[in-house]
């Protein structure tokens, strides 16, 4: 698959085979939304629908550089590093639509669902929380003795959460395999980060906490996998917590209603021009990591996933309702009926 | 005259009391240019600044702080949760701050904390929460929880005129489907703490607030109709206070009582009102005060499932029946 | 054999459970060197390991956050929080990520938060909280109030066992002040979700738990004697799940109920309790069920207002003589 | 006062009769504590006692840098801060022994209690909630224009809180006239700084939150008044927040009760040796800014004061059980009293 005319040495390590796997897990990650949208639109998704176009690089680049055994987890953006771990675009079609067969049996929306094994353990809406909790599992690689990384993504917002503090502080005192992930893209909803933070950057966090901390260039996905797979290692090694802040921009409203009034004139725009997937696809053509056919072998492949997915779990039911109660607890395995659901009480 | 949404409601008595009294001002995610998710604080940071329009970073914990700051030093701030599910994260300020500061300290805390609440609306776990039991059990709050697009307006001006700190929860499911003339020029204020008696009634009594109100009300009139029972729907309103008094007399009155609310049942409001009823009207009572509320289980994403878990009509209907019939 | 003090019991259940099995761990603050400020960890870090016994910076968020996410992966950590006053400041994570974890998510979660509750004690209103009110209405937890050395023990190791999160709220005025041989050797578990006849009799029941059981037993004795009345105390041990059988056999039994908790009335668990006799024992009431509890207050510091804000023996006495002649 | 054989120019800008002044206060905190002491032994303090032997240097040189108008929000420690903004002896013999007459009618305890005219509001205990409440008084200094500023002191233990994050940034964003003082006094209960972060300096942390840091000697009165002088004026020329630590030592335990069991041999009385009072004394005389009879003249005062204030309240009584229930609420003005209080329900 890498082709003859490649011309510099490979970037970050990564082999041909590995630089159009990148591509195909952000073009994988792209249309998958692409679907979804149409999907919102016909009224199929049953909640919101929360884009992350233009970020699949820092998602894809930084999920990649996990081993198979550690874990992450994901905020509502990074669909791609769910991807990537393993969560598959039936499930997450599933999620969205909240089919009685998605992961969480439609408890829970969109990709909010876990896979220990594969390796990723989706996020609650309070945002923070998750930091604490990968700090938890980082404690158990650590208490065990397995050479296992977790990896937490938090926003440029989510950064101001007390959780978030709380968590990051924890595990850096405890040096845990941890690497916590900053994706910013410029805003949290509506907030630009200069209301989130006073700042220059959020990496500048790390000597607060006595952790490293690096920045890298989140809309290129090797650059991105390179930042953050030193991390992985030195966390892997026992060298402790690394922030890493990756610099991207959210092209796309908060969710699909929001119509980002906010944003100042020409800045979208003048990001398109760095979109992660133009710009991974040019150094595959130019350094010759990849010919047309095998792109455009990916982009069969992608479409061809997505339709059997899609196909398959279009018309598939809700959950049904009896299913509701189970499962709260471990003992008793479900919430009682209400009486006056029943005869009487 | 037009019709006035609960939503556009809420932002006209904001807009007012902001007008009136400069000491007010918001504070919060994203009220700013966005004017919140659902638009209830749309235009304001353009007329009255960013100085009374605060978009904070995302830190519920100093949102709610500050704004005890400043009501201590005289200002009266109204803070908005972006999805009230969110106000756990400033549990911890609320009750043993804010809540004891007047009783602790001689500290006045004049501040309101409002947002979206409740279900119905496919929001999942996170975004459709009653939060109102989290804090029925601590002194020094004030709750209260409108089911009109009137009331919505007449509680959060008096909210924002309240001596003490309240908190507003409105129910994101009402926003825009109930609404109501509210009379040009006329000044709402609904008083904290009373009751209102949404439908008069003589055979039986539903307590209720909120969004479950419009089902009591349905309900009420399928039995109206169906069954030729006459029941009471009891609007709450103010939660903390409760208006005792309201509860008692109607109680008195039918001798058959449901309290609704859309909560989870174990340990929900319900409990504190059947106790109260047992109480204070015990020897009036001809069937045991009953409760429906929602399943005891987080609240689910699929629209089977949240049908299911939350209280619907038929329910109100078939539990007044069995009352009715006890 | 010499007796255990309830501080001493919850040790040596915790202790035995470390021993037994090794995904138990401790983490907190200042639960190592120290042993906690009453001690109730002394020696763990010595016998351990500061692996197995970990002290915390102060963030309880990231105590019962880092504790779920060991917990999902099979770990079983017991939280300390200091005082359980700022069990408030994790709130958020209980009842939004830890309690909702296996229902939303499949995830198992089993860890125990415990800590000193409940006052008597001169702490003052941030040193004497009773927390159980803020938890109930959150299905996914578990809450246990021991009263007695023996629950004690038996009910923090079912508490480490149990599959799910438990909260474990150990009385501080207990702490020293009751004590029972524990018979050498002897394994002793309480089943969660079960309550106990602390006291037999057939005129009236008081429900209550934790130190409250105490004053109650003091008041049934000076009923018998006084009065002539025999007071059935059902020691409730958990209050999530609830032990309704036990609660509606000794109602129909004895048909006047009085529910004696610390926390403050608005709010508080006795209203669950009363709604549930109400649903489920209505017609044997000769009397309404009432409640005593504490005044609607934070809880002062001075001796004077603590002893009269807290519910005591002799309020009990009073209540319970209002209902036996109602 | 400032006497004829003065050899250097006086530090800090500060005169002979301030440089006395702050000799006076430090005196007064620690004489007040070792009231507190005896009293405690005799069963007269109904609650826990707090020392801050050994750091009434930061609190004193800290508080001393505010004007009035200013508003700090001590720690339990910080006593001194409390007494040189104008809390009296008296207030804090009657808290501490819950007295009808003391500020909070026996409410609260020690030192939660507050003034906001004298320019002080009392802490409670949740740790680092203070940090937000500050802001928002700082937040309504910035907004109604005064040129006020407010200070909040923190623990190096409770710099790990979620509240004091959401706090400082907060400010730091709005650019808030806040000084935060961290008082690194070494442990947090028994917690060594170490645990608690694993930062370098607590100060560190400043850059990540875009405000200005800077560290200083804690036990040096006027090496503390210095730096927050500074940070103050910053503040109130619209420059926004500053991180200040003071580096001290907790030389008695977290409080009466504690034996320490978790000190290292030899670290107090290393410390011992770093006496704020010692250190300042040794400056007043060998820099010649007072006299032996200015400096016996302070101590008589603080005596008399102690005297005085002790023999006015050791025999008041606690508050009567029936003011209770007031003040929950402006309206209603009082808790309900319960049924069973009364003759019936
Ligand atoms: C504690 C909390 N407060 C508020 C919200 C509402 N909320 C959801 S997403 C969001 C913005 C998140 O911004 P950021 O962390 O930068 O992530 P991004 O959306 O940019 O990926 C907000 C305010 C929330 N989920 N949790
Ligand atoms: C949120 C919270 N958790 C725990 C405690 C219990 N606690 C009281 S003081 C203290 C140690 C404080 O250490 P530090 O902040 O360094 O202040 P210092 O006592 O050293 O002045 C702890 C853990 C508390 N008050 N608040
Ligand atoms: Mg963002
Ligand atoms: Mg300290």
């Amino acid at each position: 698959m890498t082709s003859p005319q490649r011309v510099t040495p490979p970037p970050a390590g990564l082999t041909g085979v590995q630089l159009l796997d990148l591509y195909y897990w952000m073009r994988l990650t792209r249309s998958l939304e692409e679907r979804l949208v149409s999907l919102h639109r016909q009224g199929k998704v049953v909640g919101g629908l929360f884009r992350s176009l233009g970020q699949e690089g820092d998602s894809v680049g930084s999920a990649y550089a996990l081993d198979p055994g550690d874990i992450l987890s994901p905020l509502i953006r990074n669909l791609g590093s769910m991807l990537v771990k393993g969560a598959t675009p039936l499930e997450v079609l599933r999620q969205y639509m909240a089919k009685a067969a998605s992961p969480t049996a439609g408890r829970e929306l969109n990709i909010h669902f876990n896979d220990l094994e594969r390796g990723f353990l989706g996020q609650v809406s309070p945002l923070g929380a998750m930091v604490p909790v990968m700090a938890g599992i980082a404690l158990y690689f650590k208490m065990t003795r397995q050479p296992r990384v977790g990896l937490v993504y938090v926003g440029d917002g989510a950064m101001s959460t007390g959780a978030f503090h709380e968590g990051i502080n924890f595990a850096a005192v405890q040096r845990l395999p941890l690497v916590v992930v900053c994706e910013n893209n410029g805003y949290a909803y509506s907030t630009p980060a200069r209301l989130q933070t006073a700042a220059e950057r959020l990496v500048d966090k790390a000597p607060g906490y006595g952790i490293a901390g690096v920045r890298a260039d989140g809309n290129d996905v090797v650059a991105t996998y390179e930042v953050t797979r030193e991390a992985v290692r030195r966390a892997r090694e026992g060298g402790g917590v690394t922030l890493v802040e990756l610099m991207t921009y959210r092209r796309k409203g908060h969710a699909e209603h929001d119509d980002q009034r906010y944003v100042p004139p020409g800045e979208i725009e003048a990001w398109e021009g760095n979109d992660p997937i133009d710009r991974h696809l040019a150094r595959l053509r130019t350094e010759g990591w990849a010919t047309e056919p095998d792109i455009a072998g990916v982009d069969a492949r992608v479409r061809r996933e997505l339709d059997a997915a899609l196909a398959q779990c279009l018309d598939e039911p809700f959950p049904d309702a009896s299913t509701a109660l189970a499962g709260v607890y471990a003992d008793p395995p479900a919430a009682p009926v209400e009486w006056y659901r029943r005869a009487a009480g | 005259m037009t019709e006035t949404t609960y939503l556009e409601a809420i932002r006209q008595g904001i807009w007012e009391e902001m007008e009136r009294d400069d000491r007010v001002f918001l504070i919060g995610e994203d009220i700013g240019a966005l004017g919140g998710p659902f638009r209830v604080t749309e235009g304001m940071q353009a007329r009255f600044g960013a100085e009374r329009v605060i978009d904070t970073p995302i830190s519920e914990q100093a949102i709610v702080g500050a704004a005890a700051g400043a009501a201590h030093m005289g200002l009266r701030p109204v803070c908005e949760m972006q999805f009230i599910d969110f106000i756990a994260c400033a549990y911890d300020m609320l009750t043993n701050y804010v809540a004891t500061a007047r009783y602790r300290a001689g500290l006045r805390t004049p501040l309101v904390v409002r947002g979206p609440s409740g279900g119905y609306v496919r929001g999942g776990p996170f975004h459709s929460q009653n939060p109102e039991a989290a804090f029925l059990h601590t002194p020094g709050l004030k709750i209260v929880c409108p089911a009109t697009a009137r009331d919505a307006k007449g509680l959060i001006k008096a909210a924002i005129r309240d001596e003490d700190p309240v908190l507003f929860f409105e129910h994101k499911y009402l926003y825009r489907r109930v609404k109501e003339e509210l009379g040009d020029g006329e000044e709402i204020l609904t008083p904290i703490g009373q009751a209102r008696i949404a439908r008069g009634g003589t055979d039986l009594t539903i307590v209720t607030w909120s969004a479950m109100v419009w089902k009591a009300l349905e309900a009420a009139e399928r039995l109206a109709v169906e069954d030729g029972l006459s029941v009471e729907v009891l609007d709450l309103r103010s939660l903390l206070p409760l208006d005792e008094a309201a509860i008692v007399a109607s109680v008195r009155k039918t001798s058959r009582v449901l309290v609704a609310h859309e909560d989870t049942r174990t340990g929900g409001v319900a409990g504190e009102i059947i106790a109260r009823i047992n109480e204070l009207a015990f020897e009036w009572l001809d069937a045991p005060a009953r409760r429906v509320a929602a399943h005891d289980v987080p609240l689910p994403y699929a629209p089977t499932l949240e049908d299911f878990v939350l209280p619907q009509t038929d329910d109100l209907v078939a539990a007044c029946r069995w009352l009715a019939t006890y």
